[in-house]
């Protein structure tokens, strides 16, 4: 299954875009795995995973309509 | 509820001082409030090894963000008395010196206004999908991570 | 330290959203400054034995409130990490809708400026001999006293 | 002896000025009484008695030259 990823701030810069598209993920645990292999030095950057506007903790299973977020730590105020 | 209606949050570039004076004195009408408390936060000049930070450059989640200050809205109203509040955050670049969220609460007594003024801005800090680049004068930058 | 010189804390009449933002903007060339938070007292037309309050008319013992004004800025400087603080309250007859406190507190992060607004205005409630008339729509007036 | 006293808010109301000199007042308990005994409407309102500026607790001796206020419950803010 393919999903489309939206990148904020630090992520897309190690990125290198604000965009991404990946195949055969089915939930936030292998999409974390492949994130990390695809892109090594995100290894070192705490970042979260938010699913429909929400903040994911733990695994969840993921559909090919979910709107996917990876958000580095939060800098308001 | 007319006073819980939503307004824009985001603005673009810094938050002037005139902006903040017309606020209050929108609210000289409202004669059933005795108490205000404002929250600004201004970009510091920071030194980040051996660097001075000249400007914040804000970029935002801003679909998740719009939900994320309703529901801080939301939170505040139940838990305080409160006659109104508003919220306003930059995005794009602040200078160090310029304001870049401005939080007003107003309610008839003054710890309603004190503890929701926290309660929404600690809410900020930590819920609100905002980051921000750390621009030093020679146009490097660092992203902030807020701590304190 | 020039940041805690003494200004005049009395003002004649209302303060104005002008001044206030006058005060805001006079802080932009203080770049070490990342949180303020301000207080502002408003009049409130509360009814009281069915007639509504149009006005408070504030008097003082004005070099005892000078004195004190001057003691609870040496506490919260001497509490707080504050870069500045400022302090104007109305002598005279203010509106209701018209702000009478204002109370502004700088400092480099917010718990501290959260803090020690909040200090202040619970010490200016408890601490500072200012005496308030309440004054009706027809001009008949009882004396008001600090509760919450 | 005899003393100056300020007299502020709705104190000056009752007293019916914002002045008052008052014999043979040695310190601040017999100051009480003699006001009250002056102004029996005084008994029913709360006040306090400040000398040099500060308020005082319990009984104090006065001075011909001190600078003695009655001052009502505050309401700044």
């Amino acid at each position: 299954m393919g999903i489309q990823i939206k990148v904020f701030g630090q992520l897309a810069d190690i990125i290198g875009s604000d965009e991404l598209q990946l195949q055969d993920i089915d939930d936030t645990g292998t999409l974390r795995e492949k994130l990390i292999s695809d892109f090594p030095k995100l290894a070192n950057y705490p970042f979260v995973v938010a699913v429909g506007k929400k903040i994911v903790n733990g695994n969840q299973k993921l559909n090919a309509d979910d709107v996917v977020a990876l958000l580095p730590p939060f800098a308001g105020g | 509820m007319s006073e819980k209606k939503r307004h824009k949050v985001f603005v673009n570039g810094a938050i002037g001082p005139d902006f903040i004076a017309e606020s209050i004195a929108k609210h000289s009408s409202k004669k059933n409030i005795g108490a205000h408390d404002i929250f600004l936060g201004q970009i510091r000049n920071d030194i980040i090894d051996g660097k001075t930070v000249q400007a914040i450059e804000y970029s935002a989640y801003e679909e998740m963000a719009e939900e994320k200050f309703h529901d801080i809205r939301e939170k505040a109203f139940a838990g305080f008395n409160l006659s109104c509040m508003h919220i306003y955050h930059s995005l794009g670049r602040v200078k160090a010196g310029e304001i870049s969220l401005f939080v007003f609460v107003s309610s008839q007594h003054r710890a309603d206004a004190f503890g929701a003024c926290r309660f929404i801005v600690e809410e900020i800090k930590a819920q609100v999908p905002i980051f921000g680049k750390e621009i030093f004068e020679d146009e490097t930058y660092s992203w902030k991570i807020n701590t304190e």
